[in-house]
């Protein structure tokens, strides 16, 4: 069966954005009916792809192998593993789901359609490609269509400064990624780019893994918003429109962490070591600072955003334990956080679009006038407090076990985020959803069907993967249980 | 023989047909088509001579495949000029537009034997061929106060950077005794390094840091392409480039021996260059005055290229410097549509451009992008080969300076291209965009995205370049 | 002191210097035209001193020399005419009036 | 011994009237003196054996370029340059840079040349330069051409007045 | 999968299903949802009797695992398990679920979301049926906060009451963060012991591997997480908050089922507690202090709910007690016989509710005719004389039980302050009573006359009184379960210990004798023809005010929250906002900025200033490179 099903995951999307480049602006619904077959399609794709995966024998199928400049060792690579599936299934289900929640866009709907979808191709791209080229350009390409995306259909008055801070801070880290991955280039002195022949060849001098880890941790450290540089994340996500934000802090935060574990872990075992105790400290703060910060907010969206800063300071938290049960932890924290977030988002985007305004001060009452936007909203409230029976619980109980094993008093004080995180969840469903309606908001009308279905295939994943994570989790274990191999034998 | 100077006598009696055509009263739309139609045959007589090889008048000049591709692509950057200046170009060229074109050709001419002179006078000659008929071009709009300044800087800029070069070849003359480039190979293998001649080898790289505006002598270029008009500006930021290149590619293969372990000072160079040109274009207001800075920047990462001394560093710095071309002209095409539209070049001149001419700005979009080096574009390719030259050699500092600039320099490109997208324009119809315009845009949109993603024929034929070069 | 090489240049030294001074301090446009010229001149000698000292008077120097004098003259010569076009505009040759383009 | 004197005499002309040329106030007396500092150049060339050259140089540069120069300064009408005050920063740096490349080289060369004399060379006469120049600088000689020409048109044009 | 274990998962199993059946289909047909709710509870219990009926006399537990999670160094199994503990708590969960279902149709009548509170509803019974039959502690923890999270859901059932948001989100947060310190305990264990199964757990204290102190560490971690959930002392101010949501939920989940969780851990996991003395102690020591407490604050309540809340506390805190001093069967017996006669006394204030629509029970005095609710009246009083510990009733075996436990236990201050805690019980639980039943005013005190005009008193329907009669029976006759009357069948059944034990005369004498006493005074107090209005603790002044600020507990945490938790958030945001961001990433991009402009300025135009730094750095250049 050589149907090249990985580049087909790239080309249906491209197909589509070139379609819709061709027609032309006033036909919305021609352009919106395009963007949905092309991204159902891909959905389709990924499923396939997580079936047909044979899990006996692990590590990476689906090769597809084109020598793409052969003097300079670049060739086009797209191939699969257990950590990267569930990665391009979570991509797809955020970018069909993001496509069916910006249904409202009205003005310049061709170009809208035509950035996000090509975002999306970007992101597929990153978790397929093992050539460290097609990386590069993937990972930037991912990062590119933001600034227009937020720029010119986001919200809020300082929306231009939150597109430009945000783009430029990625640009800042993905320099840090570029300049890393050159020196690994050089250092390998094999004169190739391909990922999996440095895997089982390159051999690193100790000090050479210390700084190369220590950019890519800048580097990657900058996407999945680490302490010091995650103030673009909340912005980002405030000015953002829904299936923007949806895909941003569902799927582009996880290109940091999934970085860390495809190139920078397996390639720098020793680097790991020496800084893992920054990567611990720094997601300490994260973790307990995102959480506590997300209290003092009063726009739902930033706080939703800080809520991200936190779970996402597990993924390296968990990562920093070194343990197989952590670093499966944090893999699967960024499968589920990236479900949740989608979740929260689209929630928040059906209330958005009648109420116009995300401050929890002006808004109350909301359940009485929208039931069901309110009852999604309390799925993901409960989902991103880590409730058992969602995906993010175990995934919080996964890092949390490794991290009471590695680290114990660092460990119990990130559980403390765990109370916190109930604290201003709660605290915003009760004040924005529950108590009486305010009287701005009398005659709203509820979420109609339309708008209702990209929620339910998120609840519905998210409820799958929490009561049987094994889907999941045994696919990311094989991949695991090899970094681990190279980190023991350091 | 003659076929293989083929390209060098047309040009030159192209020159003088359009300075006799001064005397006569031809319409400037038969003149601007005859030099459509002029260039176009240059083009094709150095397609034809392209795989030649030969060297010439006693060793001086040589034909190969770098000096017909050179050639080649300075032809196509003329066509693309001569095409940019249409009917609608400010009325002091149109009068004397024979003129005009006698100039451009007679500069190409400079350029052309630039790439293939093998010999320092013959070299340094054409240089300052190119670099006189550009001194009048600048100051071509004798209406304008601001490109009568514009010239007269450029000119004592460029006098005194010539002056410092002869000074220069002066002492390295006096080492070698021989004005060939091969001899100066050849001399300086077995000879004894003292610092008289490195410092006169820095001096004697003035007048071509002055060609590509590299630090110590661009200061001219913010003025020149502002005070100059649009075409002239695009000229010279393009296509003086490629010949600055070239004629450093040149210099670098023989000066190789002298400067096998001196290259920190050019890095440093380099660095400066990149830095001020990108923290000085984050401040204009103008849209000209931005790509002048932008140009700067540009030669700095050209720079890193060419001090690398070795293949693959050249290779990438041709493919980089032809990728340039292409983007830069795409910009400049451009800001002359918008200038002759709007009459000003501000910043401001491009607002809501998204909607009145989606063909044009999703073309600037490109190139500024591009430009700034973001990934699936040929600049993202240009730079990502460079560096990783670069990073052979061990100069990871250089690298991770580079990638900065250019988050730095993506910044002021969001700011041109924001503009045309976020902002509504004043006047709603729609801008009335020619068929030739249109055409060139969609070329340059397929080819910054497609050579970005897959570079291997561009990057072929650089390789194929250089091997002739330094065979 | 005919014979020896050093005084040329000296000389030439000299006149570069003072032909820099003149560019950089003067604002008068044809005086720093002048000085350049100056500048042109000191070269020619430095190289001719050169090229009879170590090359033993080769042809290829004083082409050299050839060749820099016609590059004065074609360099003076268009500098006047970007002179002309300034005076006609500023009505004064003044380096320091030449702010119209900076930033 | 009597050519020495001559030797020494031309030098310092050469300096006294370089100077001049830059330090005078009214651009005639710059003009004129550069002209003998120039025409004593020529002289220069004579000691040092290019006759050729030393003709070329009083021909072309006296004749010519002075002359040019002397012709705009007369043409452009005596606008009084009001002697302003020069601002001392400029002054300053023009100076300086000035004298680091003086002593820059000076240092340099006096290591290098200090008491180097001529051996007793015979330049290349007159027809052997020129034999060199029509074969193996041919190119060059076209291009000074070209330059030429470009130089001239380019002088018209600009300073043509528009009708 | 033994016979046993097949008719746990499927009692499990019903409730999900009707959960999932709501859910999906009959969202919008509220008498379909409500049927299909208690069709599948009803289906439940008929399975737990029949489970019952088949291990009569108690088994030795039978696990079923299925693998969850596999990780490194251990795997994380759900299963079920089956015992005569987890038999007993599933048949009363089941019963009181059953009858607050049937009791719900009627109090509910006419509510909008009725579809979503029957949801609610099974989503509640299936939590606690996981957690009770769980093997691990994990799947407890799990069952622990899915029923947190359904008694948020049900309480903020009427959303649109501020009031009623309000309390759900205390609740929550306050049982989070007791659940903060359960799953703290666990993470140790998982890490250190690896494996959560409760007979591993219970044998915790033999093996050496483990050292003693981490023990008593994870037992108090595990101990926060139950003070959090039942209510004991610091974490108790969410139970009577709680009495907002409708009362078939307060009589199921904070009476008989979720709030009894806390304590059925303790039970479950009695060997590994046991394990460590100083646990016992402090579990102990909270228990009689909540129980102290929380009978004194329930003195001065006026609200029906109220009262039960805090009565409530009160119980739950002696069953602690009673586990903490090591009377398993005791605390055990005391959970089943309390979580009958509470349910019941609270579904009697909410038919008392429904119909008079207040709380408070001055009120329903004054409009009279309570008289005239013939069933609720009389459940209501056999429900009191359970609670106060009569003897014939359910309360007077089981607070028996654990006074026996105390002396057994060595515990005799423990037992008088227990017998002090069920004067107080006997006096506020009869003090209601004898004000609801109380003459108006203005009529002849005789306290059996008819003759009230205005009340328009008819009983609540069928639906609802049904349910009452049943738990009425229960709360009489389950206390002959332990007595020899019955020749020990609760021994047998829970300890499988065959010999019958002897009836403690001495004790039962003293508890009697208290009961007489409370209900004398209580008598003295309200039921005379003065009708005083306040009992003996609401005279004395310093006492009313600290009972009624209920120990200033929710002023504690008030302060708490507004004082520290906001400051240090808003400190942390403006951190956030001015020091990271502002000067942090707006500072480098201010840097490239203003060196940009600098620069620009320096370029002024001046072509002899352009020369002249050329030929500076050109030297510059020159002079660096020879040095470097």
């Amino acid at each position: 069966m050589n149907f090249p099903i990985l580049s087909s995951i790239l080309i249906v999307p491209t197909l589509g954005v070139l379609l819709i480049l061709f027609c032309k602006p006033e036909q919305k619904t021609a352009i919106r009916v395009i963007s949905v077959i092309s991204t159902g399609i891909t959905l389709l794709l990924a499923i396939f792809l997580m079936i047909a995966y044979d899990r006996q024998a692990g590590g990476y199928q689906f090769m597809e192998f084109i020598p793409w400049i052969p003097q300079w060792g670049i060739n086009y690579i797209l191939a699969v593993d257990g950590l990267s599936i569930p990665l391009v299934f979570l991509n797809a289900i955020a970018i069909f789901t993001g496509v069916l929640a910006s249904w409202y866009i009205e003005d310049r709907t061709k170009e809208f359609y035509a950035l996000l979808i090509f975002l999306a191709t970007g992101v597929f791209g990153v978790f397929m490609t093992q050539d460290l080229f097609f990386f590069a350009i993937f990972y930037e390409v991912a990062v590119l269509p933001m600034y227009l995306l937020i720029a010119i259909w986001g919200s809020g008055k300082n929306r231009e400064y939150a597109a430009f801070k945000l783009t430029l801070m990625l640009f800042f880290g993905s320099a840090f990624v570029m300049g890393g991955i050159l020196y690994l280039y050089k250092a390998a002195g094999l004169n190739t780019f391909n990922l999996m022949e440095l895997k089982r060849l390159a051999q690193y001098p100790k000090e050479v893994q210390k700084i190369l880890f220590l950019l890519f941790f800048i580097g990657f450290g900058s996407i999945v918003p680490s302490f010091p540089m995650h103030t673009w994340s909340p912005e980002g996500h405030a000015c953002a429109p829904t299936a923007v934000s949806m895909l941003h802090a569902g799927v582009l935060m996880k290109l940091g962490g999934y970085g860390l574990l495809r190139i920078a872990i397996p390639l720098l075992p020793s680097g790991l070591h020496d800084w893992a105790l920054l990567m611990m400290a720094l997601s300490m703060c994260n973790i307990v600072y995102g959480a506590f910060t997300a209290i003092a907010q009063d726009d739902m969206k930033f706080m939703v955003g800080f809520s991200s800063v936190s779970h996402m300071g597990m993924v390296l938290f968990g990562i920093s334990t070194m343990t197989l049960t952590g670093i499966n932890g944090a893999a699967f924290q960024m499968f589920a956080h990236g479900l949740v977030t989608a979740l929260y988002f689209s929630s928040i985007g059906v209330m958005y679009n009648k109420t116009h305004t995300r401050m929890i001060s002006e808004l109350g009452g909301i359940a009485n006038v929208m039931p069901r936007a309110a009852f999604f909203f309390a799925i993901a409230g409960m989902a991103g407090l880590g409730l058992p029976g969602f995906a993010p619980f175990v995934a919080e109980l996964m890092v949390f076990i490794a991290g009471v094993s590695k680290y114990p008093i660092y460990g119990i004080i990130a559980v403390i985020s765990v109370v916190v995180t109930a604290f201003y969840i709660i605290r915003c469903i009760q004040r924005t959803y529950f108590g009486e309606t305010n009287p701005r908001w009398k005659d709203m009308k509820d979420a109609t069907n339309f708008e209702v279905v990209p929620l339910i295939i998120l609840v519905i994943a998210l409820f799958v993967f929490g009561m049987y994570p094994r889907l999941v989790l045994d696919l990311m274990q094989m991949e695991t249980k090899n970094i681990i191999a190279k980190l023991a034998l350091m | 023989m003659i076929i293989y100077i083929l390209p060098e006598i047309l040009t030159f009696l192209m020159a003088v047909f359009f300075l006799l055509s001064a005397f006569k009263k031809i319409s400037m739309e038969t003149l601007h088509k005859t030099g459509m139609f002029f260039s176009i045959i240059n083009i094709l007589i150095i397609l034809f001579t392209i795989n030649l090889n030969g060297l010439f008048f006693y060793g001086t000049y040589k034909i190969d495949f770098f000096s017909q591709s050179i050639k080649f692509i300075l032809a196509v950057g003329l066509f693309f000029i001569i095409f940019m200046a249409d009917k609608r170009i400010e009325n002091t060229i149109k009068k004397n537009y024979g003129e005009f074109l006698f100039f451009l050709f007679s500069s190409n001419l400079g350029m052309m034997m630039l790439s293939s002179a093998l010999e320092f006078i013959t070299l340094f000659l054409s240089l300052e061929l190119s670099s006189y008929t550009m001194f009048v071009l600048v100051g071509f709009l004798k209406n304008k106060k601001i490109s009568a300044e514009a010239g007269i800087k450029y000119l004592f800029i460029g006098a005194v950077a010539s002056a410092l070069t002869l000074y220069g070849y002066s002492i390295i003359f006096s080492y070698f005794g021989d004005t060939s480039l091969q001899a100066m190979r050849i001399g300086s293998m077995f000879m004894m390094k003292d610092v008289i001649l490195y410092i006169g080898f820095i001096f004697f790289l003035t007048a071509f840091f002055f060609k590509l505006a590299i630090l110590p002598f661009s200061f001219w270029a913010p003025d020149v392409y502002q005070g100059a008009s649009t075409n002239v500006t695009a000229y010279i930021a393009t296509v003086s480039k490629v010949a600055g290149v070239a004629v450093l590619l040149r210099i670098f293969v023989y000066f190789f021996p002298i400067f096998a372990d001196q290259e920190k000072i050019l890095i440093l160079i380099s660095i400066l260059t990149m830095t001020f040109g990108n923290l000085v274009a984050v401040q204009q207001k103008e849209l000209k005055r931005l790509l002048a800075y932008s140009s700067i920047a540009q030669a700095g990462y050209m720079l890193v290229g060419l001090v690398m001394f070795n293949k693959s560093g050249m290779s990438s710095t041709l493919f980089y410097v032809t990728a340039y071309l292409v983007m830069n002209f795409t910009v400049f095409l451009v800001i002359d549509q918008v200038e002759k539209e709007k009459g000003s070049t501000e910043l401001t001149a491009l607002k809501g451009l998204s909607q009145r001419a989606p063909l044009l700005s999703l073309s600037l979009l490109l190139a500024l992008l591009s430009l700034g080096g973001v990934p699936p574009f040929v600049g993202f390719t240009g730079k990502w080969f460079i560096f990783s030259s670069a990073i052979n050699k061990g100069y990871l500092t250089l690298v991770l300076i580079a990638f900065l600039n250019s988050v730095i320099s993506v910044y002021y490109y969001l700011l041109v291209a924001r503009q045309a997208y976020l902002f509504m324009p004043d006047e709603k119809e729609k801008m009335k965009v020619t068929v030739p315009v249109r055409v060139y845009s969609y070329f340059s949109i397929v080819f910054i995205i497609v050579m970005g993603f897959y570079p291997a024929p561009l990057l072929n034929w650089a390789e194929k370049a250089i091997r002739y070069l330094v065979g | 002191m005919a014979g020896s090489l050093f005084p040329y240049l000296l000389l030439s030294l000299i006149l570069i210097s003072l032909g820099l001074i003149g560019i950089l301090v003067r604002r008068n446009l044809i005086i720093m035209l002048i000085c350049i010229e100056l500048v042109l001149n000191g070269v020619s000698i430095n190289l001719l001193a050169l090229n009879k000292f170590s090359v033993n008077g080769s042809a290829m120097g004083q082409i050299l020399a050839i060749f820099i004098v016609a590059l004065a003259a074609a360099e003076t010569t268009i500098a006047l005419g970007l002179i002309f076009l300034i005076f006609r505009h500023y009505k004064e040759i003044d380096a320091e009036k030449l702010t119209e383009l900076k930033g | 011994m009597f050519s020495d004197v001559i030797f020494i005499i031309f030098w310092l002309v050469i300096v006294v009237f370089a100077a001049l040329a830059v330090f005078l106030q009214k651009p005639i007396y710059n003009a004129f003196s550069m002209a003998i500092s120039i025409f004593s150049v020529a002289g220069m060339y004579i000691f040092l054996g290019y006759e050729f050259l030393a003709a070329l140089q009083v021909l072309v540069y006296v004749g010519a370029i002075s002359v040019a120069i002397i012709f705009v300064i007369m043409l452009s009408p005596p606008v009084t340059v009001k002697p302003k005050k020069l601002n001392p920063f400029k002054v300053l740096i023009g100076i300086v840079t000035a004298l680091t490349f003086f002593g820059l080289f000076f240092i340099l060369f006096y290591q290098k040349y200090a008491g180097s004399k001529f051996g007793n060379v015979v330049n290349a006469n007159i027809n052997e330069v020129g034999t060199v120049l029509a074969t193996k600088y041919a190119v060059p000689f076209e291009i000074i051409s070209v330059i030429l020409l470009v130089a001239i048109l380019g002088a018209i044009v600009l300073a043509k007045k528009e009708d | 999968m033994s016979e046993n274990i097949k008719l746990a998962t499927w009692i499990v199993l019903c409730p999900f299903i009707s959960l999932l059946l709501i859910g999906a289909i009959t969202r919008s047909y509220k008498k379909l949802s409500a049927l299909v709710a208690i069709l599948a509870i009803s289906i439940s219990t008929i399975l737990a009797t029949i489970l019952y009926f088949k291990n009569l006399y108690g088994l030795t537990p039978q696990v079923h695992y299925f693998e969850w999670l596999i990780t490194d160094y251990f795997s994380l199994k759900f299963g079920i398990l089956v015992d005569s503990l987890s038999i007993g708590m599933i048949m009363v969960v089941c019963i009181v679920s059953l009858l607050v279902h049937i009791y719900s149709w009627g109090y509910m009548e006419g509510e909008a979301g009725l579809s979503r509170y029957y949801a609610w509803l099974s989503l509640f019974s299936w939590a606690m049926l996981v957690f009770v039959v769980s093997p691990t502690l994990l799947q407890a923890f799990f069952g622990w906060e899915l029923v947190g999270a359904a008694s948020f859901l049900l309480i903020g059932f009427w959303y649109y009451k501020p009031e009623a948001a309000q309390a759900a989100r205390k609740a929550f947060v306050m049982t989070r963060f007791g659940d903060f310190g359960f799953f703290v305990g666990l993470l140790i264990l998982l890490v250190v012991v690896g494996n959560v199964d409760f007979h591993v757990l219970n044998k915790l204290g033999t093996n050496m591997g483990v050292s003693p102190k981490l023990i008593t560490m994870t037992a108090l971690f595990i101990f926060m997480g139950i003070m959090g959930k039942s209510a004991q002392f610091p974490l108790h101010a969410w139970l009577p908050d709680a009495m907002e949501g409708p009362t078939p939920v307060s009589a199921l989940i904070h009476a008989a089922t979720m709030v009894a969780a806390g304590i059925y851990l303790i039970a479950r996991a009695f060997g590994f507690f046991s394990a460590s003395p100083f646990a016992m102690e402090f579990i102990a020591a909270v228990g009689i202090l909540t129980s102290f407490v929380a009978a004194t604050i329930a003195l001065v309540q006026n609200d029906v709910k109220k009262i039960m809340a805090y009565s409530t506390i009160s119980q739950l805190g002696l069953m602690v007690a009673a586990l903490g001093a090591g009377g398993y069967k005791a605390g055990v017996f005391h959970l089943f016989s309390h979580a009958f006669f509470k349910a019941l006394l609270f579904l009697c204030a909410g038919s008392l509710i429904h119909h008079f629509h207040t709380n408070d029970m001055w009120e329903m005095a004054e409009k009279g005719g309570v008289r005239k609710m013939k069933i609720t009246i009389t459940t209501l009083i056999i429900g009191s004389l359970a609670l106060a510990g009569c003897p014939p009733f359910a309360g007077f075996f089981s607070k028996d039980a654990i006074l026996v436990a105390f002396e057994m236990n060595g515990k005799h201050t423990f037992m008088y302050i227990t017998l002090l805690i069920s004067f107080l019980t006997t006096y506020y639980s009869f003090r209601m009573i004898f004000v609801l039943l109380s003459p108006e005013k203005e009529h002849s005190h005789s306290h059996g006359h008819e003759g009230d005009h205005h009340g328009h008193g008819h009983d609540s329907p069928a639906n609802m009184t049904i349910p009452l009669i049943i738990l009425a029976v229960f709360s009489v006759l389950f206390g002959f379960v332990d007595t020899p009357l019955m020749n020990g069948y609760f021994d047998k059944f829970l300890l499988n210990k065959h010999e019958v034990e002897h009836l403690h005369w001495s004790v039962m004498i003293k508890s009697f004798v208290v009961f007489l006493a409370g209900i004398s005074f209580a008598y003295v107090q309200f039921a005379g023809k003065t009708g005083y209005r306040e009992g003996f603790a609401e005279k004395i002044g310093w006492l009313k005010a600290l009972l009624v600020n209920k120990y200033y507990v929710d002023d504690f945490y008030f302060i708490l929250v507004r004082g520290l938790v906001y400051p240090f958030a808003s400190i942390l945001n403006w951190i956030d906002r001015k020091v990271i961001n502002d000067t942090g990433v707006n500072g480098s991009g201010n840097i490239v900025i203003f060196s940009g402009r600098f620069i620009s300025s320096l370029m002024n135009g001046l072509l002899q200033r352009y020369l002249g730094t050329s030929l500076v750095i050109l030297f510059i250049l020159v002079f660096l490179w020879q040095l470097i």
